[in-house]
């Protein structure tokens, strides 16, 4: 074990942060807003990867464009991550107002870097916590006479803090700036020569031993992406060639990244005049055969609620990215909160079936973003992918995706019989172009290859092609606009088999039932859950969405604590994936289902569908739920203090909490 | 676009589905049907290579009465849906319908906006300055002091006037027509079809059910075709005329050569769906 | 009891209808879509109500506009009724098309009418119907010279036919035709006459006796509305005086009746450009003093939802009707379901609280109107009243109702102190001009009537209004602009107590808990429920809406049978009332729960709730559910066959069922 | 209006509230925030008695630091709010405020309509051709080919131009201001509030964060105030100003005399609350 240095924060509570140890280290970089700070982090996350780390950042835009403070906090791992980390054990200031407003929660006993020239700490601090004085301005005007590469003399410093192979970090220079001369380059050079000396010049190989860590060498190559990033990806992995959307917190890098992409392989982005405008295009799109998505957060989704219903009636196969943020109304564009699933599963007038996919992780914005283009295509259904600001913000190290591994589901779609007999002008041969798998056609009128009549009678009279046929599965072959003898209406009406208006009785109920037939089987196709914990803990833990990654770590800091709990948090949320859930919902002593909202909006869902005593932990302060606080209320779980009903958490950790007053509360650190 | 080889002369039957239409006897609808097939014919396109998008609206029920694809989306949103078929399969026509109602009120934005994109394709809008399927409230091109349920004391708004918004948003081509004369508005149709961009045509078509005021005979008595001096790519020019009450003019008002949406979208891919592991590769190796 | 003359009918299976003995007739009148058969009716109706019969009918639009064919069915009672009866007694054709499409629906034994000059009625139904022909049409033709009285002549047939007291129909024609002069007058008397005539001489009295009814006279005066026509009038009575919306079917003509007669109280109806314009105009409206409302029906509510989300965040009274149609999407327009409460409920992004009616009734719609409005003034809060076709279209005798017994709530309002040292400006006084109760309003900054602070610190240095002030009750007193010093931003962003948007933890704990403080608080409120049957029964049915009607009337049924069952339909269904509902779910053997929808949507939010076993009887077909559907199942839960889950209901009733072949289903009526 | 006896003279700073302007430094924004409180000032209103209602953007938030009554509504629905609340409360002076992207995307549709009713108020957009609280993509007043996060390779459209929308649309007062130029932009502003109907005024406010293409300078470079013997109510000399790319004019476009929605509702009004007793006991009686 590392011996380190006596520090003033050690004697106040007798706690230090020791990173190395736990093999985990969360630094948070806090500066003005804007770009200054983000480019140098993200060369360090990048190089921390090559180097064999697990990253975790998460890059929390400040709620005013300029004036705010931002930050971002680097959570660099031997071991897998899960959550930015409650607390940094590392804060760098650049400026006094970043100082101010982030020092309260750094971890006691941990490491405060700061810039001289632009901040001065507080006698208390000084007591309360290490104390490094880095001048970042001054090494690169004076020094190197350039002030623009402070940052890169900060990064420098950073490397060297926890043992950085900084070969990764030159190589990256090389990368970002050969285009611009080597000159650039061997500026950049310097400047992290300087941060490196710097700091092993100022702060001892011994101290700094605590924040060392060792690289976890994995085998599979890692990049390091967003969530949104990694979604964006996954549509284009997925085959999706037409996107439309509107800007908006935290879902708009989405658009814009594959604005800048899907071009190149032949596809579109339409920016639309707004949300309802955006899934009337992908339906379009959708309609004409093409795999469509858009993007959006809570104040667009609730916009396109009545084009997701034509989607449903019109059984179009669309993709609708839900990047939650905290509502209601515009609420706070900036903020976490799983508060949308209501409005996800049930905003919709009429019985409308929805398929709800969510994203625990960076990772699973890829996988599920491909899931829900194939779920959408299979049962020609509109799908949700829910993720929230959590993971659409920050980034994670993942391993690169093995494209040949993925495999796309394409919908049923209708030819028409070889001799043409089934065709109006039967000697055109449309051109067709759709997105299509080949064994996946039908042929003709009788064909029955993928899709079984249910036993359910229609008129054998009605000739030609009947896209709404009513089938076992309930999905019917669909013909793309361009395939000669294929012509129907696409409707938001009630329709029989072939497409016409029908509003009589027995239509609607066929034609309903049609529709939840696929909503149910859908089930079947439910992505597996992430798992975790000893399987046979007494505690069982169900959540979704980002809240998974707290989950883990809770687990893991309890089982330090001899506790067991495990974890299913399944990334279906409708139809629920009963194969999943059911047994543990049914033989876990204790049930906990914590979520970033205020009602339990999951636990209504789950708890209706598996009644039974459980434990709900809720906090909605529009904050990521803390670790520690999740562990405590598991704790009191273990310990039979609860075993049913609401726990309210606290947004906030304990030490900020009481060091906050009133005043502070009601004139917020963001409008200073 | 593919085109048939031999090209054979289709017939006007063709382009008729089995469905009867069920408007109500003496609706101007008909009329504008009527032109629409006469219209297809004319330019005898593949019935599976035309796409009929509309809202809701008795005008909107049109696509059932054609042999086309159709799309009978959802009430005011016509332009988008139409935009997502036009942009994802510009090969195929794309015909769009939609009533006063339908494109000027609750579709107003999406109209603008798609004139802005000056994407390829024909709008044909039948006015009837009433809602009709809902059975008589006021309209955007009702007139002021119109009374309906909606307004028993007379419209208390200004009517829009869609050439002048068509002229200020940008739409390439702007006409308006008539469904007493859908000979001539066929050729209005074919023309817009032609055209190379947006093409608007607001066509009276005349509500006997509900609209008592403007009427086929109303209409008869205000309607003049554009004067043939009319320079059609003079957009000032065709304010003015748009902003005529009486006569109301019918013709080209507009037209004018840009660039489509569909043109801007070809011109900016670099690349096909064959290109997308390469292109993936690349941007994980970007990250990495 | 009546003898009555041998008939056909008879022998078929020894059933014949005696409505005089059941005490309720129902007489379907179908012509051709159109108005044409609308006003004799309605003046039928009112003559029967003003004569002291119970009064129930139901129009039913095509969903065409013309070639449709459209009914209405008039039911007549002795005795209260709930519904429009599931087949009618009498059926009364003008033209073939009625008489083909209607038949089949005819009470086995039942009376066809039908005018022989248009109508000629097969040899099967001959056998199995009693048959009157009745030439209208030659009556005012030839006898009359004038055909366009010849729903006069039918008029007065009709009453004949059950024994109406014919001088209030003479009254009526008076009262309606006198501004036209006297001639026309007298010609519909004539024309009366020759009805009640004919069918004098040709439908013998003791084969009428079957269908005479008494009267039940009762002691309050009454008025025969549609339930959208009791809603707007409730809007008026609630002192509404600003509504804006958008036609929609069935919601459309609560807008045009307040178009009519909202100005002659000093309001204003707007015809906005769509539904989002409509919400959006009356939370303008509300923000600035007025009770302000909106209806539509789904399509148009799925619209409104990002804007109710407004309403909520920036604390603004307002109603919103939402008349249910069969969906999803554009569905059926003139079709009856209710399957808009998971919207109503859950359609919102964020944590967004709701409160929500819902009318089992046409009286309902008038006095739920008024309660909506109360809600919203008192919670400062959006509040929904859920109708649905059913109870929107169908007309019902109703008590006039005594408005001096009808409380008005107004919002808490702030005032400035007398001394005006609160405000800018202070020697303006604004003209204010709001609805507002004297002994709501609140003094000052720190007066406390009505409006006690929550135990939550607050900056005391904090000076002038705060808007959202933290309250015990959540409701914070609201300054009307043109109030002086009590100028406030409304927003939807969230805010401090003095609507400043800040997005820290604290701030948004505190303000989600006071708008989920206010909604719990409003479940107090709920007006009393529907309560039928012995309350002691075994079986305890749990509905909402139109089925409450079904369920009186199938508990009348099973009644007659000796099988005990009780009602409760709460008319708020947010927050549930568990004052109301608690303890019958908690303590009744069965629960079931009828709805007209696919999911069970109700039973979805009781169940999660009250977790037990409950049946479940959903029907979809876009028809109101069938007394004798419910009755059925209800009889196999008391024989203890069905226990829990879902049990499907047939939307048709048996013999249409048989009768139907799979030709008529894809094919239907409403489209030849 | 309620108006103060004796009247008092207000100073600018009565109309400033305590919280500070959070725009980045530079914003054209500023411009037109100063601009506001002169003319308030001009105006001497009393800030209890003037509502302003703005939609969602950087431009949206100026309620925020104006002392009278505020309603920061949602994205787009700008004009819906302020119809409601100028439609409750005539007697209040009503200030609405936008962005480009929540006047002519999102809000287009609203937009359209409010000035085909000639309401009674005042909207000042604050056009900066960019999205700037969102981080800067394409807006509707972006230039064909303008390169921003959501076009990469160019704006695809033509923008629009919001003059000759506002003129077709019916608009009675349509101008045009640059914020920095605040002393014209306040007296715009006054002309604006004291015409009655709707008057509108699109603000060129750069905002130097997002959009290096429509700054200060550029737009410095190209605007020109109207001539001087432009006549205001020739609606086609208004159009064809308007349609003018370079130079860009300043001023006054079109103004003239109609009829407002407000004193259509009032002119129906045949009572007021004090009859609802009697006008209910009414239609009770009618239904029986
Ligand atoms: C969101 C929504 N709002 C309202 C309606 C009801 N609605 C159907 S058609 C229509 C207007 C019809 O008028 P128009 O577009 O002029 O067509 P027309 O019937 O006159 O041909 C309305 C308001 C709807 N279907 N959806
Ligand atoms: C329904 C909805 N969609 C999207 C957004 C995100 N959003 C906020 S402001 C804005 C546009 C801002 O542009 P503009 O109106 O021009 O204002 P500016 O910031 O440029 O002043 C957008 C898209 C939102 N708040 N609500
Ligand atoms: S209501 Fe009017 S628009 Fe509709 S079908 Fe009848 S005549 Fe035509
Ligand atoms: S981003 Fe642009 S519009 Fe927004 S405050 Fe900054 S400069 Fe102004
Ligand atoms: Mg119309
Ligand atoms: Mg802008």
């Amino acid at each position: 074990m590392v011996q380190v240095a006596d520090v003033a924060s050690r004697a106040r509570e007798g706690t230090e942060v020791n990173p190395s140890e736990r093999g985990s280290l969360a630094i948070r970089v806090a500066g003005e807003a804007g770009e200054g700070i983000k480019k140098p982090g993200e060369l360090l996350i990048q190089a921390a990867t090559r180097a064999g780390f697990q990253v975790l950042t998460d890059f929390i835009p400040p709620s005013e464009i300029k004036g705010g403070v931002s930050f971002f906090q680097l959570r660099l791992g031997s071991r897998p991550l899960f959550t930015r980390g409650d607390s940094p054990d590392v804060l760098f200031c650049f400026n006094q107002e970043a100082y101010e407003v982030n020092i309260q929660e750094l971890e006691p006993g941990g490491l405060l870097i700061y810039d001289p020239g632009a901040v001065i700490p507080s006698d208390r601090d000084k007591g309360q916590f290490q104390l490094l004085a880095f001048p970042v301005e001054q090494i690169a005007a004076k020094d190197l006479k350039m002030p623009i590469v402070k940052n890169v003399v900060a990064l420098g410093g950073m490397a060297a803090l926890f043992g950085l192979e900084t070969s990764h970090l030159y190589q990256l220079i090389n990368e970002l700036w050969a285009r611009k001369g080597d000159a650039v380059v061997q500026t950049n050079y310097r400047a992290l020569e300087a941060g490196i000396k710097f700091m092993e010049d100022n702060f001892s190989a011994d101290v700094r031993a605590r924040f060392v860590l060792q690289p976890a060498k994995t085998e599979t190559e890692s990049m390091v992406v967003s969530g949104n990033q990694a979604t964006a990806l996954g549509a284009i992995a997925a085959g999706c060639t037409f996107f439309a959307g509107y800007p908006i917190t935290p879902a708009s890098d989405i658009m814009e990244f594959l604005a800048a992409v899907l071009p190149s392989v032949g596809g579109a982005v339409i920016q639309a005049e707004d949300e309802i405008s955006a899934i009337n295009m992908i339906i379009g799109a959708g309609y004409a055969g093409k795999r469509a998505m858009t993007s959006t957060s809570g104040p667009g989704l609730s916009l396109m609620v009545e084009a997701m219903g034509l989607a449903t009636m019109a059984e179009i196969p669309v993709v609708i990215v839900d990047a939650q943020r905290a509502g209601p109304s515009t609420g706070m564009p900036t903020r976490h909160e799983q508060g949308d699933l209501f409005l996800c599963a049930y905003g919709g007038h009429g019985e409308v079936p929805r398929i709800i996919l969510a994203a625990t992780s960076v990772e699973d914005c890829f996988y599920l973003t491909v899931e829900a283009f194939n779920l959408a295509e299979k049962y020609q259904s509109p799908v949700l992918l829910m993720t929230d600001t959590v993971v659409a913000v920050r980034t994670e190290g993942i391993a690169k995706p093995d494209l040949s591994k993925i495999r796309l589901e394409h919908r049923v779609t209708w030819e028409p019989d070889p001799d043409g007999s089934q065709t109006k002008g039967a000697s055109d041969s449309g051109s067709n172009g759709a997105v299509q798998g080949t064994d996946n056609t039908v042929a003709g009128n009788n064909g029955v290859a993928g899709a079984k009549d249910a036993a359910i009678p229609f008129d054998e009279s009605e000739s030609g092609y009947r896209r709404y046929r009513l089938t076992e599965d309930g999905v019917s072959p669909m013909a793309i606009p361009g395939t000669p003898g294929g012509q129907y209406v696409a409707m938001g009406l009630e329709h029989n088999e072939k497409g016409r208006h029908r509003p009589d009785p027995r239509t609607h109920t066929q034609m309903t039932e049609k529709r939840f037939r696929k909503f149910d089987l859908a089930g079947k196709d439910a992505p597996d859950a992430v798992r975790y914990g000893k399987p046979d803990a007494p505690i069982g833990i169900v959540t979704w969405g980002s809240t998974a990654g707290v989950a883990i770590e809770a687990i893991d800091a309890l089982a330090a604590e001899g506790i067991d709990a495990c974890l299913v948090a399944p990334k279906m949320l409708l139809p629920l994936p009963d194969q999943q859930l059911g047994e543990f919902m049914r033989t876990k002593e204790h049930i906990v289902i914590p979520e970033v909202n205020y009602r339990g909006q999951f636990a209504d869902i789950l708890l209706a569908k598996y009644p039974r005593p459980a434990v709900r932990v809720n906090v909605y302060g529009g904050q990521p739920m803390l670790v520690s606080k999740l562990t405590e209320t598991l704790r009191r779980v273990a310990a039979g203090e609860v075993t049913d009903g609401r726990t309210v958490i606290s947004p906030i950790i304990g030490r900020l909490e009481d060091l906050v007053t009133p005043d502070d509360l009601l004139a917020p650190v963001e409008q200073r | 676009m593919a085109v048939d080889t031999p090209v054979r002369e289709r017939t006007v039957d063709e382009y008729k589905s089995d469905e009867k239409p069920t408007w109500c006897p003496g609706c101007g609808d008909f009329g504008v049907l009527n032109a629409v097939y006469r219209a297809m014919r004319l330019k005898n396109f593949a019935p599976h290579e035309v796409v009929a998008v509309s809202g809701i609206g008795c005008s909107s029920r049109i696509p059932y009465f054609i042999s086309t694809y159709g799309f009978h989306g959802i009430h005011g949103r016509t332009m988008p849906i139409a935009t997502g078929v036009r942009v994802a399969r510009p090969e195929l026509k794309t015909l769009v319908f939609g009533g006063d109602g339908d494109a000027f009120a609750i579709g107003a934005g999406h109209f603008v906006h798609a004139m802005r994109r000056n994407l390829d394709l024909t709008y044909v809008v039948m006015d009837n300055a009433i809602y009709g399927l809902t059975k008589g409230q006021t309209s955007p091109t009702s007139g002021a002091g119109f009374s309906t349920l909606s307004t028993p004391q007379g419209n208390p708004e200004q009517a829009l006037n869609p050439m002048m918004l068509a002229i200020s948003c940008g739409a390439t081509f702007v006409a308006r027509g008539f469904s007493a004369e859908p000979q001539k508005l066929a050729d209005l149709i074919v023309r817009g079809i032609e055209h190379k961009g947006f093409s608007f045509i607001d066509v009276y078509s005349p509500c006997p059910t509900f609209n008592k005021v403007n009427t086929f005979k109303s209409y008869k008595e205000s309607v003049a075709e554009l004067p043939g001096d009319h320079n059609a790519t003079d957009t000032i020019q065709a304010m003015n005329y748009a902003n005529s009450d009486r006569p109301l003019y019918l013709g080209v008002f507009l037209q004018r050569e840009a660039p489509t949406f569909e043109q801007h979208v070809l011109q900016q891919q670099s690349g096909d769906e064959g290109a997308r592991q390469t292109v993936l590769q690349g941007l994980f190796n970007r990250f990495s």
